[in-house]
């Protein structure tokens, strides 16, 4: 018998953030949450947020680092990335100098380091000068570091290009990308529309927001076309201007702009709000976007970020329940992308 | 935002005619440096509470709103609560009308060059007034 | 000044079929239907059916003609399509033989010119004999004939195979096909799904009944793997057997598959079952197909057929706000096709 | 299918008596031939009427069931409504349950070759018992 290689595709997982609201109000322990999702077949990955999960952080006990090995261990869950960040306003006199930022950094990874993550999620505040100061480190333990692309950036916003040309002076293989797939969304999630209008927006307005949302432009210039719509017809700014937020942090750019980056991919945020009976995402092409990070030879882990939390009181719904069926939705991208692949391989 | 529905702990409120107490969580995903506590602000059935009469204990410290400011080596981790305290507080019917207000200055999220986001979290509840232990 | 043609497009209307639970029930007489259309601005295109819409079908009167044709003037809206029926099994005893059903496209054919439509639906039923009888009356009058293709069929299926090689042989230009998108959804309506639970399916056999329907095959092989998944979990089979309609009602091809009949299109069913608070239909990618369209060269009249009625009661929702949502979602398609015309123009 | 909840028209029942009307719908979306309706059967209390004394008034005849089958050239249109009568009826209460089914051949939808759909509307409806005019 021949043996057969599985193909080449992406690590599923999840993000503990997923669970914030169930987190702060106490509702899980370190130990019972990832028994749940063990038990949810919702693994292997699993990420944490530094500063959630972990008391101690930026520091680790050797105490929770043990507890943390024989956790995972015990359930077959793969540490994928802890999520760090640049306090770079820490203090309220001053902002950190490039070396406090850089020693802020370096304690997080020596944590990283210790818990057995092969990825960290660092985000866009992180300068220039800061990377170059910790890319040793990071090589040295072997970690990559994947600066998280959010919406309102996406993968070719002119900060965004302004990394990119850095990593290419650096020039080092640990620095890469988290894209998250706000950025990268077709439609505003129909549950944050409902919240805008239960804090106020009028019901008849969904068809000026949606419409001022897909224009081209910045956040502010279509927020501002959506608040021309509303006092057209009468609405006060004040009904309106929570819906600011929903310009920024739901990004419009193209499905196809992560092509660009593909190959500096080293952690993906699957951003997601809901799942419908019908098992899609309504505000985003989950099955696409996995198409094309398989097609792109993209093999470590998605982190299934569910961010309804900010509009879905906890206890209305079981992010557990919502991350299986997201991971249904993910694999069916995948499915299409390794099944064009095979047919491809028997036509050639 | 369900900070606001997390914010405070439910059924928290004790109270005796000397001072009164109830628990708040921190509205917010992550730990932050107590730095990040810039504005706090209680009202009782419609009345403000004097800064001066104000008090919080984390961390196992008693500490004034003025305290926070240089705390920028101590965490507010996630999962605990903080424990407002207020002295003097006027009299009380069967339940108390408490507003609660934060405001946290984000050492992590921009909204331009070197200028941290500050959210607002700003949420009245009615507690029943049960006796202080 | 230059003066500019405003650049080639669809023209949207509906069907009233989507109206088929206001129509029954006597909510709305002829008049006051065309009325409101208007009023909603969601023609001009209007469809009818003959035998739901004209009591002497497939006669219609002279004074049925003159009023219809002053209503449309009336309130500036354009016939678009008759859909027209061939009852080959209208006898009890016998089906029609090829000269009797041919007389009977006939009269329907001589109903619509009178009408003023310059298309006419036909449907599968049609053989090549009976096509080859009425086409030279179709030529006279200048009246295309669009075989209806709809789920379970596609583009590709070997039945609609068969009438594309009989049109090849005929060889006449006013033969061609009205896709129905009921043949390319990406998923079951979550409508549909809801009914499925609420007339006796199990809630918990969601996901098989996703997994089962987006499986290759055919209708009925794909509902048996469901009926064995829903059997494994202890469901009986007359617990899902009214489920069974689902494999067929709704198809699975890629969108793609239009593309090789599209220089054949004479008018299209845009089919529809919801529109969420986003604006997007949860089943089918409407502004993916109606690019696919307008980069086809499709400059005839788009229908919009509102089905949701065989799962909404009549007074649950209005389907003519739900028409407007939905020409909304075309208009997306249309407008980024136009956009990237634009652009290549500008680049080449 | 929501033609079940258009099928029996509300409020609809009068009876006497010796006989018992009601209004029923075409479940259905297009006008059909009157040779599709192949089967009717009603049952009032859960008691089936023999079908000798049940009738259909459309288009302005009074049917028998049978008599259905011959009339491929004559359309029962969608907006008109048919009368259910029925001759010699049990003693009614103030309310009377009554099911009503229809088969209906499809002309032009076959389900294999040359062989018709039949589409089944069966729906029990509780109508007030009211004095026929
Ligand atoms: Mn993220
Ligand atoms: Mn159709």
């Amino acid at each position: 018998m021949a043996t057969t290689q599985p193909p080449q595709q992406p690590k599923l997982g999840l993000t503990f953030y997923s669970l914030t609201n169930e987190w702060v109000s106490g509702k899980y322990d370190l130990e019972s949450l990832v028994k749940r999702v063990a038990e949810a077949g919702i693994g292997p990955g699993v990420e944490i947020v530094g500063f959630a999960t972990i008391r101690s952080f930026p520091e680790v006990s050797s105490d929770f680092v043990k507890s943390w090995r024989d956790l995972l261990d015990k359930y077959e869950l793969e540490p994928s990335c802890l999520a760090i960040n640049i306090d770079s306003a820490l203090r309220r006199d001053r902002m950190l100098t490039e070396d406090e930022a850089a020693d802020y950094l370096l304690r997080q990874l020596e944590s990283a380091h210790k818990l057995g993550f092969p990825t960290v999620r660092t985000q866009m505040g992180a300068t220039p000068g800061v990377i170059a100061k910790v890319v040793p480190t990071a090589e040295k333990y072997g970690i990559k570091m994947g600066m998280e692309i959010h919406a309102p950036e996406g993968a070719a916003s002119p900060s965004v290009l302004r990394v990119r040309e850095a990593y290419e002076k650096i020039g080092s293989p640990v620095l890469g990308f988290t894209p998250d797939f706000s950025s990268t969304m077709h439609s505003l999630p129909p549950g944050q529309i409902e919240a805008f209008i239960r804090d106020g927006m009028a019901r008849e307005l969904v068809a000026d927001l949606n419409a001022a949302w897909r224009l081209e432009g910045t956040p502010l210039d279509r927020f501002e076309f959506f608040a021309e719509a509303a006092a057209a017809k009468g609405y006060r700014r004040n009904s309106i201007a929570h819906v600011q937020m929903g310009f920024n942090m739901f990004g419009r750019e193209a499905v196809e702009s992560w092509q660009d980056i593909l190959p500096q991919v080293v952690h993906v945020h699957s951003k997601f709000y809901e799942i419908d009976e019908a098992g899609n995402e309504p505000s985003i092409d989950v099955p696409r976007i996995m198409e094309l990070l398989v097609d792109g030879g993209y093999t470590g882990y998605v982190s299934s970020e569910w961010e309804g939390h900010v509009f879905r009181e906890a206890n209305e719904v079981d992010p557990i329940e919502l991350i299986q069926r997201h991971h249904r939705l993910e694999r069916r991208g995948i499915e299409a992308a390794l099944q064009k692949q095979q047919k491809h391989q028997v036509s050639a | 935002m369900t900070f606001a529905g997390t914010f405070i702990v439910e059924d928290s409120l004790q109270a005796d005619d000397q001072k009164l107490k109830y628990k708040i969580r921190l509205p917010w995903y992550r730990s932050l440096p107590l730095s990040s506590v810039t504005n706090l602000e209680v009202g009782l059935d419609g009345v403000p509470v004097d800064s001066k009469n104000l008090r919080v204990e984390l961390n196992g410290k008693i500490l004034s709103l003025e305290e926070f400011e240089p705390l920028w080596d101590e965490y507010w981790f996630v999962q605990d609560n903080a424990t407002i305290l207020i002295e003097g507080h006027p009299a009380l019917g069967d339940a108390v009308e408490v507003r609660t207000r934060i405001n946290l200055r984000s050492p992590y999220i921009m909204v331009a060059p070197d200028q941290p986001l500050i959210t607002n979290t700003d949420v009245t509840t009615t507690f029943p007034v049960k006796g202080a232990n």
